[in-house]
């Protein structure tokens, strides 16, 4: 492989006859003290001309021989000069240059530097990271040089870094400060390593320097802790965006009819499992369109949870109306049978369901911050689930009676409003949202016959702060919660951050017993 | 002018339960103990290890059951963390155990196992006097008597009821569940406690411990039953069924409901934890599962099967679930979960007033009312 | 309504301490019924009192005072704010400004419903709330005047002074027949005597009654009327009522309230001329 | 129109209803009076099927609706005003009068003589029900009564609470729903001469029991006023 490269190089330099190099520096190559060789070698590279590479190459590949006074490439039946690359008579029985380990890395890194100039700015940009993990002082010069060269923006950030880092070692303190102070305003963990070794006297002895290493590794964390803190506000808010979804559900049956459903997070994992099913439908049937089983998955979540809970409600729930904790139970007891159904239909282990490829990989904001697409989704997901909700309940009939119903039951049905049938649709709707949530889930955690248990309680707490029948509510305490707690779990771990969630809101409810959107009134109580 | 104590807890049961008490604890602590030392095993009247663990266990779960019994039926305040309280006095009696290992556990280190496994150096401060039974035995009453009495506070005090208080009781175990999960908070973790040795300085495993064992807790069940009756039957019960039925009423009366609430959950609490100190070396384990959600729920059916408002009818739905469970987990226990989830819908939809309910509706003449 | 942030350590000082030590929770201690300030013979004293629910202002700068020993009724259209007004007397509702004293010293806006029953003041409420489960005599014995404390109640069994005084309740409410019936069974009117019954044994110095002869018969109305005669003097009643002829039986003050204040106040044939009055209520 | 038949009902213990006949007929306006408690009410919420009726029948329309479910019954054509307004809070007034219609699948057009009676309701449409007075608060709840044109339409306490003024529009307005003769018009009051000025039959009721019913014309005859008030 090497070789087509290497003679498609060498037939490059011969059509373009151009300046050559310094015969004595390629002389110098032949040297025989190694360390001689070492210090050619550096030589060429700062020279960053093409020919070097194509010298540096040849002795890379033992091709560099040494014919009299004169170093001359060898290829096969043909031989040039090393100098000027002139294509010359074979030598006879040339000598070869021997190349040991030690030079062979030399070689290794001055290559890897030179392509620092090459025309492929991809082969460029990859040298440049490279690079970053081993700088050596001795390619200042040459970075700095590259530097001056380069045009494309992103290399020229790596570069800069490179060269503030290969000046590190310089003997002038001036020069480091001034490198340190360049790289004080990175925000990459390896420099911070880098930057870390400094602010020993070992490593550092003039104090100046050592100061502004420390300065700036303040400055560096800095820029990580934020960015690690708004990467915990966006988990907390895909977080909020699930507990939105489970809490909308149970914030609608228990505004209608007063009750805690225990098997809503049952729900969710019936929205779940149509995700599932859905992906080995496709798969079995239309793997080329696999990717698109989570749309189709929509509807069919939707329509299951709804399914179940309409059922649920006929056959339960309305029979215990008003007798809200005897309805705890008989949920509790429905979710039981739900979750050994799951067991039985789908096996007790958790399922695989995977992304879709395009909500596969994220969107880098910083260098160590990324946000995963299907993170991303789930947000807009539940925005757009809330918008449905909201236009639902607000902008048609049945959003209307299913709010007169919320606010007086027995007068609703005394303007003509079948309540008994607006219950099972309200609850129908709100067992589908579940479904919905459980369908972003399955995006983000495992699927799994008891995945809903975890649910129910953050839902119900979210109802509890949001108040109760109020979407506004619902959707505030929901975000909050999820951030607020995301950010706690990095402060202090997750099992803290529950208990200081749940002290929070037997705090709150003392305050606030309605909720934060507390309705002040007759209605209330 | 009052009458004394003693005289007033005799009145508490008439004649026939006082016979039924005694019949009780003649059975539990003579015939029992009488049949598994003395009748050969293969003697179809021999009462085997097996049964005598379940049964013990299953009395644990009665005075759970009548403890759970008092706030539910009687208060009308559904708790859903019971488990916890439960676990509690387990694990502080669990301790205790531990350290009756002494140097028998697999590292022969006078830490317990998962210590050594952690490689702790001394115990933690919250382990020092475990070794005296009686400071275990205190703690087994004032842990859970603590915690139920600040939560009980804030939670009563902001005046959440129904099912805003059985959720956060609920949320209030579920985080409990996952404090002892971590290692870090010197419980075992996940393992919790176990392989123990001696209790009472008695190797665990004789029969003699276990009967004596067995012995206790058919004392403190029959204990419990007395007391709870006493209590339901004094002008503090009707206070308190006065509060579940018309709260308002009582407080426009001058009755500050709050402490009464607070009496009967944190009195509700120490009787879990002491049922729980008694389960443990009975049953050999204590993790902190016992904290689980369904756990927890679980003891409000056994309540509602057997008939809440009455006494007698938790201690009667504890046996039928959990015999019901011991038969199904062997038979076929794919099956329980059905099981036991219908129970929880049928018994809400058709028996409210649970088995007691059911038996009364069956022996009065029809057309009668309550 | 709102959270109370004042729960009183009242009912059991062992347990007080951690009640966020608040000053009404220990003003609570000191209230012990029947050495209530009365040195300016006013009993009840309420003074530019507002409570608004979202929007509807229920209570508007309302002002009334009732003296020591007096029968004063109540009487206004629906949503004249009288049932608000017995809420923000009995502590079930917090006014958003005014105040309102008891006697001379005690600030009922600074109590929780016990603490401002012990402290003297009875409430019948407008539907009749009783509890259902309990025998009659134990309804009676509830509300017996006595020390509500958890403890006491442990160990509390009856003196003989009490069931006397709970059986001679029963007679004056005609219900001795019934004592051991659930009160559940009982009819509409036998429910409302009930819980007058209750404000009896209760002792109060201030009767607070919504509605006492709703749903009575004729002869219950008037046993009623005669009844409460009776009791004037010894205890201030408060008397809610729509019944005209009954108010009347009555005699003493009315006041009429209208959208939440006081419209006029005077003997009933004055208060019957007064076209306002007229206008808003009497016409029907 | 509506023939009532010996209904009764108990609350607890005692005979709330004991036995109630009556009929009202479209165009007439049949005002039914008693003090508080007599059960008034409880015999509206009878009619209504708010509570079930122990024993007896009501047909509407010759149709058998004693245990049909309230929406039923709204459909066959009985409008309610309940007492004390009992209008949805946090609906606007618009979707209050909407409610209205609920009966009537799809229809979603509130009857112009619905605010040309009631002209504020106009001005009101997008305020929220709870921020209206008592007044307009009442208004909206016949709005809401009348959406669907009901055959009959039930009052209770219409001028309960409300300021004089009210008081007569809500007078003109049954009366001349009353000479449109498409209604029949069943008003519960305790404010004699509001009754009177309506009445074209009276029901007097005491206990439980009529104790007097006749025409309207006869009530000062008849003594109403003074059966009323001791």
């Amino acid at each position: 492989m090497t070789r087509y490269l290497f003679a498609f190089l060498l037939y490059a330099c011969c059509a373009s006859a151009h300046a050559a190099l310094d015969a004595q520096q390629v002389r110098r190559l032949a040297a025989e003290d190694s360390s001689d060789k070492v210090a050619a070698i550096e030589q060429l590279t700062q020279t960053a001309d093409p020919d070097a590479v194509r010298v540096l190459k040849a002795m890379a590949d033992d091709s560099l021989f040494l014919a009299g006074d004169r170093v001359v490439i060898v290829d096969g039946e043909q031989a040039f000069d090393a100098a000027t690359g002139r294509a010359i008579a074979l030598p006879e029985n040339p000598e070869s240059i021997t190349v040991n380990n030690r030079i062979r890395g030399e070689l290794d890194g001055a290559l890897a530097a030179l392509k620092l100039f090459d025309t492929d700015a991809g082969v460029r940009l990859a040298s440049a990271q490279k690079l970053q993990s081993q700088v050596s002082p001795a390619m200042a010069p040459l970075l700095g040089r590259a530097l001056e060269k380069e045009g494309d923006g992103r290399i020229k950030v790596l570069l800069t870094l490179a060269y503030a880092q290969s000046r590190l070692g310089d003997a002038d303190p001036a020069v480091r400060l001034a490198a340190v102070k360049a790289l004080a305003e990175t925000s990459s963990p390896t420099i911070r390593s880098v930057l870390l070794r400094l602010t020993e006297k070992a490593s550092e002895p003039d104090d100046k320097v050592r100061y502004e290493a420390v300065a700036a590794l303040q400055s560096i964390d800095g820029r990580l802790a934020l960015a690690e803190n708004l990467a915990r506000v966006f988990s907390g808010l895909s977080l909020g965006s699930i507990l939105l979804l489970g809490a909308l559900g149970l914030a609608i049956t228990y505004g209608v009819m007063g009750v805690i459903n225990m098997a809503h997070g049952e729900l969710l994992m019936v929205g779940a499992y149509s995700a599932y099913a859905m992906q080995s439908v496709f798969r079995a049937y239309f793997p080329a369109a696999v990717d698109w089983y989570l749309p189709a998955a929509i509807p069919v979540a939707f329509f299951a949870a709804a399914l179940v809970g309409v059922l649920m409600e006929r056959t339960v729930i309305r029979w215990l109306y008003g007798r809200t904790l005897e309805t705890l139970l008989a949920t509790w007891g429905l979710s039981l049978v739900l979750i050994q159904s799951a067991r039985v239909v789908f096996g007790a282990q958790n399922v695989e369901v995977s992304n879709p490829s395009w909500m596969s990989g994220g969107v880098e904001l910083l260098p160590n911050l990324i946000l995963p697409w299907n993170r991303i989704v789930i947000v807009g997901f539940a925005l757009f689930v809330l918008l449905l909700v909201w236009v639902l309940m607000n902008k048609t009939r049945l959003g209307m009676f299913v709010r007169a119903v919320t606010q007086n039951r027995r007068m609703a049905g005394c303007v003509g409003v079948p309540t008994a049938r607006i219950d099972t649709l309200a609850f129908a709707l709100g067992a589908g949202i579940a479904g919905l949530g459980g369908l972003a889930l399955s995006q983000i955690s495992n699927v799994g016959p008891d995945m809903g248990q975890g649910y129910i309680v953050d839902s119900f707490m979210v109802v509890v702060l949001g108040g109760v029948g109020q979407l506004a509510g619902a959707v505030w305490a929901a975000l909050g919660l999820g951030i607020f707690s995301k950010l706690l779990e990095g402060w202090a771990g997750a099992v803290i951050a529950k208990i200081a969630i749940l002290v929070f809101i037997i705090v709150f409810i003392q305050k606030r017993p309605q909720g934060i959107f507390a309705l002040k009134g007759r209605s209330v109580e | 002018m009052h009458k004394p104590l003693t005289l007033r807890f005799l009145t508490a049961l008439d004649g026939k339960s006082w016979l039924a008490l005694g019949l009780f604890l003649a059975v539990t602590l003579v015939a029992v103990p009488l049949l598994h030392l003395y009748v050969a095993p293969e003697s179809a009247f021999h009462v085997s290890a097996y049964a005598i663990t379940l049964f013990g266990k299953i009395m644990c779960y009665a005075i759970v059951a009548v403890a759970m019994d008092l706030i539910w039926g009687y208060g009308g305040i559904l708790s859903l963390g019971h488990g916890l309280f439960f676990a509690l006095g387990g694990y502080a009696f669990g301790m205790y155990l531990m350290r009756q290992i002494g140097r028998d556990g697999s590292y022969q280190s006078d830490l317990p196992d998962f210590m050594v496994f952690l490689d702790w150096k001394e115990l933690p401060w919250y382990w020092s006097g475990s070794d005296s039974l009686w400071w275990v035995a205190l703690l087994v009453v004032v842990v859970p008597a603590l915690v139920a009495f600040v939560f009980g506070y804030f939670a009563f005090r902001s005046r959440i009821k129904g099912v805003y208080f059985s959720i956060i009781t609920q949320a209030l175990t579920y985080a409990a569940m996952l404090l002892f999960f971590r290692n870090e908070t010197g419980f075992g973790g996940n393992n919790g406690f176990t392989d123990f040795k001696r209790v009472f300085g008695y190797t665990i495993t004789s029969p003699d411990t276990r009967l004596t064992l067995f012995g206790l807790t058919a004392l403190l069940l029959a204990l419990t039953l007395v007391f709870a009756r006493w209590l339901v039957t004094s002008k503090f019960g009707r206070v308190l069924t006065a509060i579940r039925d018309a709260e308002s009423r009582v407080m426009f009366i001058g009755y500050d409901p709050l402490w009464y609430k607070l009496f009967v959950w944190t009195l509700s609490a120490i009787l879990c934890g002491i049922a729980g100190a008694l389960y443990v070396p009975q049953v050999g384990i204590i993790n902190p599962s016992e904290m689980s959600t369904a756990n927890s729920i679980e003891i409000a059916i056994w309540v509602a099967v057997g008939g809440r408002g009455t006494l007698i009818g938790p201690v009667i739905g504890a046996f039928v679930v959990n015999l019901a469970k011991s038969w199904f987990t062997v038979s076929f226990p794919e099956y329980w979960l059905f099981f036991l989830g219908l129970l929880f819908i049928v018994v809400t939809l058709l028996l409210p007033q649970g088995l007691v309910g059911l038996w009364k509706k069956l022996a009065v003449k029809p057309g009668a009312t309550r | 309504m709102n959270a109370r942030n004042s729960y009183p350590s009242l009912l059991d000082p062992d347990e007080s301490d951690g009640s966020g030590g608040d000053s009404s929770g220990q003003q609570g201690h000191r209230i012990i019924p029947g050495e209530l300030d009365l040195s300016h013979k006013v009993i009840l004293y309420l003074d530019d009192i507002n409570v608004s629910f979202d929007g509807f202002k229920a209570l508007n700068n309302l002002c009334l005072t009732i003296d020591a020993g007096e029968l004063r009724c109540i009487i206004g259209p629906n949503g004249a704010g009288k049932t608000t007004m017995m809420d923000v007397i009995t502590g079930k509702t917090r006014p958003d400004s005014g105040t309102a004293f008891f006697g001379q010293s005690i600030d009922l806006t600074r109590l929780s419903e016990p603490e401002i029953a012990h402290a003297g003041i009875g409430r019948k409420f407008q539907k009749p709330t009783i509890f259902e489960q309990h025998s009659v005599f134990e309804n009676l014995e509830l509300a017996m005047k006595t020390d509500k404390r958890v403890w006491r109640s442990l160990f509390a069994c009856l003196r003989d002074e009490q069931r006397d005084r709970i059986t001679a309740t029963l007679r004056q409410i005609r219900l001795d027949a019934q004592a051991d019936r659930p009160a559940g069974l009982l009819s509409h009117g036998q429910k409302q005597w009930l819980e007058i019954g209750m404000l009896l044994v209760q002792e109060p110095q201030l009767l607070l009654l919504d509605e006492p002869v709703a749903g009575m018969t004729d002869d219950e109305t008037m046993r009623t009327a005669e009844l409460f005669v009776s009791l004037a003097g010894k205890h201030s009643l408060v008397v809610v009522e729509h019944d005209m002829a009954f108010v009347g039986q009555l005699g003493g003050l009315v006041t009429v309230l209208h959208e939440g204040s006081v419209l006029t106040e005077g003997p009933l044939s004055v208060v019957q001329e007064d076209p306002r009055v007229i206008e808003v209520y009497l016409g029907r | 129109m509506l023939s009532v038949e010996g209904i009764n009902q108990y609350y607890g213990g005692s005979h709330i209803l004991r036995g109630l006949s009556f009929a009202t007929e479209s165009g007439k306006v049949t005002t039914l009076l008693g003090r508080n408690g007599v059960g008034k009410t409880t015999l509206l919420k009878c009619l209504m099927g708010v509570l079930p009726t122990r024993s007896g029948s009501i047909r509407f329309g010759g149709r058998d609706i004693t245990h049909a479910a309230p929406h039923e019954r709204v459909r066959a054509g009985i409008g309610y005003v309940p007492q004390g307004r009992e209008i949805f809070p946090r609906l606007t007034v618009e979707e209050n009068l909407l409610m209205g219609l609920a009966s009537q699948p799809g229809c979603t057009r509130i009857p112009e003589r619905i605010f040309e009676m009631f002209p504020v309701l106009r001005q009101m449409l997008h305020r929220r029900g709870g921020d209206l007075s008592g007044g307009q608060q009442q208004q909206l709840a016949i709005g809401r009564a009348l959406a669907m044109e009901p055959k009959l339409l039930i009052l209770d306490e219409p001028t309960e609470g409300i300021q004089p003024s009210i008081i007569k529009d809500i007078e003109r307005a049954i009366r001349l729903l009353a000479a449109t003769g498409e209604m029949a018009i069943l008003l519960v009051e305790q404010y004699y001469d509001f009754a009177e000025s309506l009445a074209d039959q009276y029901l007097l009721m005491e206990r439980g029991e009529f104790i007097m019913q006749g025409k309207g014309e006869d009530m000062p005859k008849d003594g109403v006023r003074e059966a009323l008030a001791v």
